[in-house]
């Protein structure tokens, strides 16, 4: 869904150079003076809102500070451990279960009990389990984005039509060659989605388990700007964290592309 | 399975004929059976094309399967130069009714696949595919994602790739269904010249009866559930067939005997009450009572 | 059956129409300088390769697409030019390609749809209407299905009755028959057929089957491949109302002739332009 | 109806799920309880969750039998729902509007596509700031995640719509409000409880965070609360809670979606 998403908004952006990018731009510039006014003329609870001007402050001098980008540096390093563990386990799970019945009767009900369960409740457990901090918030990471793959890629294979797999039988491919160039690359766009929402969630899930229980890192650093009344940085915090999570789902989605020709040109 | 040389192009004598004899197939649902084919009996001539036809719901893709091998039949056999058939081969070629290139295949490598998964060597395949390319007018499209061609390159891909491998025996599903009737008459007048200079054996189904007439050496036509053999019509137009036959009396005689015989199989789907079926007698039948053609 | 008070009207007019499509830059001339004339109550069929404008020139007479330059006229009126483009509404309506019938409508809500929503008839009324219309085809029975419970056949001919209940002035069938096996197009013809004989309104039908072309059709316009203009026009003086024994008889058969010979050497041309653009 | 009670327990599907259950938990047992590994030594096995989770006395206080269980279930969701339903109205009447005017649509677009990547979970050092008392801020985090999410979808489904639809609806003598009601509304239906969906699973995780960080009372806060309380056996029983919770409120929007689509489920042969 994510992806369906994306490449609509991008066709949607690619054909407005005209009257309707002033327009955007325009609605920003508005969202940004309304904020100003907001904080100006002391709106109840909205007060204690930063300027703007301060935030921009903010986010100058933390641009130099070598210790923001050290935290830039943890949150991504969390964020690829966990997410490429869970791909690379996800993955293969998916398929196994996508393929073979009987793999998934036994399998796929464990799951599913599990699923529902909300990543940032394994915290506790993440906690005892595993001997380092770090290593527990690599574990909620891969929590965050491992069920998401393996439901999409589960799906991914399900989806292939029956008739290329016949068509690839009846020109003589074996089990081996059906395998690998059929179902991988068929379920490819499923496992795209599964890995661009599940970017999205693990940025989630990483915020918060930094926030409770993580040293360093973009949340972790927006929590102690809270903490010490900073306010303008915990605004900082917040988009730097937007930015880094949209940067790497773009990442994502370029890998699709790139892994994907045949698909850019519907 | 022998294989002269050079191309790899078999001789006339070389390709299959099919033989069925009292095929019958049931499903077994739950509690109840369903009998889809009942004691088919026909042949399907060396080097001549077949086309097969019935009502939706008479298993001709059902009949299609146990010929390719996908499915045994219950009672009855069949066989392929007079040996049983027992699984898929690729002598036997199936082109399926819904698009069957790999998407994330070039053509090239679409075409190419039967000859690399049963380890053709380089040199061969190569050879091989730009012969069949050029033959069906894709070769500067060879580089091309199925996604970028039109729906008339795109079956003439398929074809290709089931013709690369030079099967004894070609069997398609409604290969031009989707193609807009002109694209549609542009592909069967290119389909029958491309059978004419080789005589492959064709088993070809359809449920169009123009393309049926236009393209077969005999018509083999379908009751409705279960399946069995109403009529064989020898198709007597002479060879090469051109489009203006179409227009010919002779072709319209045996058009008009067609649709005598489908009508007859499409009331008596209506009366089963199939849903596909309903709309084919629906209005009419009610309206004016029993239609003076199904006497 | 359905009785169309005006059979004197639906008369149109298309003189000089020109449609230059320019998307991304790419400057594609659809049509030019198309002229004909379609008589009030006239039975017309536009046949010609695809891509060849036809859908063009519904846009414009249905008020869905504007054209480059020329005009169109109904019953005298100009209703699309230039600088002039009348808005669609219920005189010129449409029965498009692959349906679109309201999926998330029962029959009897979509049929009724027209009526209802331009407050011509109260809701009791228009079920009546919309009854007695179903049972007069042999339909009735299916008014509380949703359209993706019924065949591709059936769902055609509710969208043609949804038309009808309207009593448009012109009814503009885009290939509606496409992608239904021979027998049920039959079915489909006779359907047509007993609708046009009942009141008689101006139709404008696109297809690609030349069978169906010559056995509808008074009048067959055959059109160029791009850029579209009038190749020719057969007219089909059969009588009405016309069985499906006509396809064997003599003058059939030169009309198809006639229709086969223009139409396939479009067609080729078609094939192998559309071959050159895709390389 | 016995003869489909006894397909149903005979089935071999349900069969292998609960050999696949009981194999887990089997697992678990065995490397808490039998083999004390050193990893697992501080979890609790399945025995004693489900003891404490179904027992008359828990030690934790916190079993099927203690109002408070209830009072935590009730904090949890009560405050997603009212979430929930915040975001469904608020983000499916903004995505239809969005879909629908194009004027809208190019003022709101582009500040939602800017603070839509914001993970929902990043405004919480604000929420809590700005927003008088922990229940409204916890709220509006959870309010936040199912947003964004039925904002999109809604308009993915306006989108979705086949340009035909609009066509024959103004070939039928339709206005603009009727074109609204009649064809963007429920033919952007299907989207729309995917974005539904989709919005009940984000909540649900904002919500525990939420309550974690800086909730006082609900499952969330317990499970966390249990974890420095030592009591981990109800630390296992809120998370499985949580997932019961979770699971029954995505049953039901699809519930309330094969009502409302019921030409979807109705489809041929479906």
């Amino acid at each position: 869904m994510e992806m369906i998403q994306e490449l609509r908004l991008k066709r949607e952006f690619k054909k407005v150079f005209n009257i309707r990018v002033i327009r955007g731009f325009l609605s920003i510039v508005m969202f940004v003076v309304l904020w100003q006014l907001v904080v100006f003329i002391k709106v109840p609870y909205l007060e204690n809102l930063p300027y703007p001007k301060d935030v921009a402050a903010g986010a100058a001098d933390a641009a130099g500070s070598r210790t923001y980008w050290f935290g830039w540096g943890i949150s991504l390093v969390r964020i690829f451990v966990g997410f490429i563990m869970a791909q690379l386990i996800g993955i293969p799970l998916g398929l196994a279960m996508g393929i073979s019945r009987t793999f998934k009767d036994f399998t796929f009900p464990v799951f599913e009990m599990l699923r529902p369960i909300p990543p940032i409740a394994w915290i506790p457990l993440a906690i005892l389990f595993w001997p380092t901090r770090e290593l527990s918030i690599y574990f909620l990471v891969f929590i965050g984005a491992f069920f998401i793959i393996v439901i999409n890629v589960i799906q991914g294979v399900s989806n292939i039509s029956v008739s290329l797999k016949w068509a690839a039988s009846s020109l003589g491919a074996r089990p081996k060659h059906i395998f690998w160039r059929i179902l991988v690359p068929g379920s490819l766009p499923s496992i795209i989605t599964g890995m661009t929402v599940g970017m999205g969630v693990t940025w989630n899930v990483l915020i918060a388990a930094e926030m409770i229980a993580g040293q360093g890192g973009l949340g972790r650093m927006t929590w102690e700007a809270y903490t010490n009344n900073n306010i303008p940085f915990i605004v900082v915090g917040m988009v730097s964290i937007g930015v880094a999570g949209y940067l790497c789902s773009t990442l994502v989605r370029w890998l699709g592309e790139k892994a994907m020709p045949w698909k850019k040109r519907f | 399975m022998s294989r002269n040389d050079g191309n790899g192009v078999l001789s006339k004598g070389d390709f299959g004929e099919v033989r069925l004899e009292d095929v019958t197939k049931v499903y077994e649902k739950a509690d109840q059976s369903q009998r889809v084919l009942d004691e088919c009996t026909f042949s399907v001539e060396r080097g001549k094309l077949t086309v097969l036809m019935g009502p939706s719901g008479c298993g001709k893709t059902v009949l299609i399967n146990l010929v390719a091998g996908y499915e045994k039949p219950t009672s009855g056999r069949i066989f392929i130069d007079g040996s049983p058939v027992d699984g898929p081969g690729s002598d036997r070629l199936v082109v399926f009714q819904e698009t069957a290139l790999f998407p994330w295949m070039t053509v090239y490598s679409n075409v190419t696949f039967g000859c690399q998964v049963q380890g053709v060597g380089r040199g061969e395949t190569k050879e091989r595919a730009e012969h069949i390319l050029k033959k069906v007018g894709l070769y500067e499209f060879r580089d091309k994602y199925p996604s970028q061609l039109s729906g008339g390159m795109q079956r003439r891909a398929e074809l290709a790739r089931a013709m690369i491998n030079d099967p004894k025996i070609m069997i398609l599903d409604e290969p031009f269904r989707g193609l807009d009737a002109m694209t549609r008459q542009l592909m069967q007048e290119f389909y029958v010249g491309l059978f004419e200079e080789i005589g492959r054996t064709n088993l070809f189904v359809t449920h169009e009866i123009d393309e049926a007439i236009f393209l077969a050496d005999r018509v083999v036509i379908l009751t409705f559930q279960p399946g069995k053999v109403k009529a064989e019509i020898e198709i007597d137009l002479p060879r090469p067939r051109e489009f203006h036959m179409l227009a010919s009396p002779r072709f319209m005689e045996i058009r008009e005997q067609v649709i005598d015989l489908l009508y007859e199989e499409a009331s008596k789907a209506f009366a089963a009450g199939s849903k596909a079926a309903y709309d084919l007698m629906g209005a009419i039948v009610a309206r004016k009572g029993a239609c003076e053609k199904c006497e | 059956m359905v009785t169309g008070a005006q059979n004197h009207q639906g008369e149109i007019l298309i003189k000089d129409v020109t449609k230059i499509y320019d998307p991304e830059g790419v400057h594609v001339v659809a049509m030019k300088d198309c002229s004909f004339d379609i008589a009030a109550g006239e039975f017309a069929v536009i046949v010609g390769p695809s891509g060849c404008g036809k859908t063009t020139l519904l846009n414009a007479i249905a008020g869905f697409d504007t054209i480059t330059s020329g005009e169109i006229y109904l019953d005298g009126e100009l209703i699309s030019s230039r600088d002039r483009q009348i808005k669609p509404d219920v005189e010129r309506m449409v029965v498009f390609q692959n349906g679109a019938l309201f999926p998330w409508k029962t029959v009897m809500e979509n049929v009724i749809y027209g009526p209802v929503v331009q407050k011509r008839m109260k809701k009791r009324e228009a079920v009546d209407a919309a009854r007695e219309m179903l049972h007069q085809v042999g339909l009735n029975g299916i008014e509380d299905k949703y359209p993706e419970e019924l065949s591709s056949g059936v769902q055609r001919r509710v969208e043609i009755l949804r038309a009808l209940i309207n009593k448009p002035k012109v009814v503009m069938l885009d290939e509606p028959f496409r992608g239904l096996d021979a027998v049920a197009k039959t079915v489909m013809h006779e359907f047509l057929m007993d609708i046009f004989c009942e009141s008689p309104r101006t139709m404008f039908f696109i297809t690609h089957d030349l069978d169906e072309a010559i056995f509808l059709g008074s009048k067959v316009i055959i059109m160029t491949t791009r850029p579209a203009q009038v190749k020719k026009i057969v007219h089909v003086d059969l009588p009405w109302p016309r069985e499906h024994h006509v396809l064997g008889s003599k003058i059939y058969l030169d009309l198809k002739r006639e229709v086969l010979e223009a139409v396939h050497e479009e067609a080729k041309k078609a094939f192998e332009a559309g071959e050159r653009e895709m390389a | 109806m016995i003869s489909r009670f006894k397909a149903r327990v005979t089935d071999p599907q349900l069969l292998r799920a609960l050999i696949g259950i009981l194999v887990f938990v089997s697992l678990w047992y065995l490397f808490t309880a039998v083999l004390n590994l050193p990893r697992f030594r501080l979890i609790p096995n399945p025995v004693a969750v489900l003891k404490d989770w179904f027992s008359l006395t828990p030690a934790s206080g916190r079993s099927i039998f203690t109002k408070v269980y209830y009072l935590d279930i009730a904090y949890s969701v009560g405050r997603t729902l009212t979430a929930f339903a915040a975001a469904t109205i608020l983000g499916v009447s903004l995505g239809l509007l969005m879909g629908w005017s194009r004027t809208f649509y190019d003022f709101t677009f582009p500040v939602v596509e800017t603070l839509r990547p914001m993970p929902p979970l990043s405004w919480i050092p604000l929420a809590i700031l700005i927003l008088p008392g922990v229940e409204i801020a916890v709220v509006y985090i959870t309010f936040i995640a199912a947003f964004f999410a039925t904002v999109l979808n809604t308009l993915l489904g306006v989108f979705s719509i086949d340009k035909n639809y609009f066509l024959a609806a103004r070939c039928l003598g339709s206005k603009p409000k009727d074109v609204f009601v009649n064809v963007i509304v429920p033919g952007s239906l299907p989207f729309i409880f995917t974005g539904l969906q989709i919005g009940m699973g984000i909540s649900w995780m904002s919500l525990v965070a939420g309550e974690i960080i800086a909730g006082k009372q609900g499952l969330g806060y317990a499970i966390y609360e249990g974890y420095f309380l030592y009591q981990f056996e109800h630390v296992i029983s809120y998370m499985f809670t949580l997932g019961i919770l979770g699971y029954m409120s995505s049953a039901g929007i699809r519930a309330a979606g094969r009502k409302l689509m019921a030409w979807e489920s109705r489809r041929r042969g479906a």
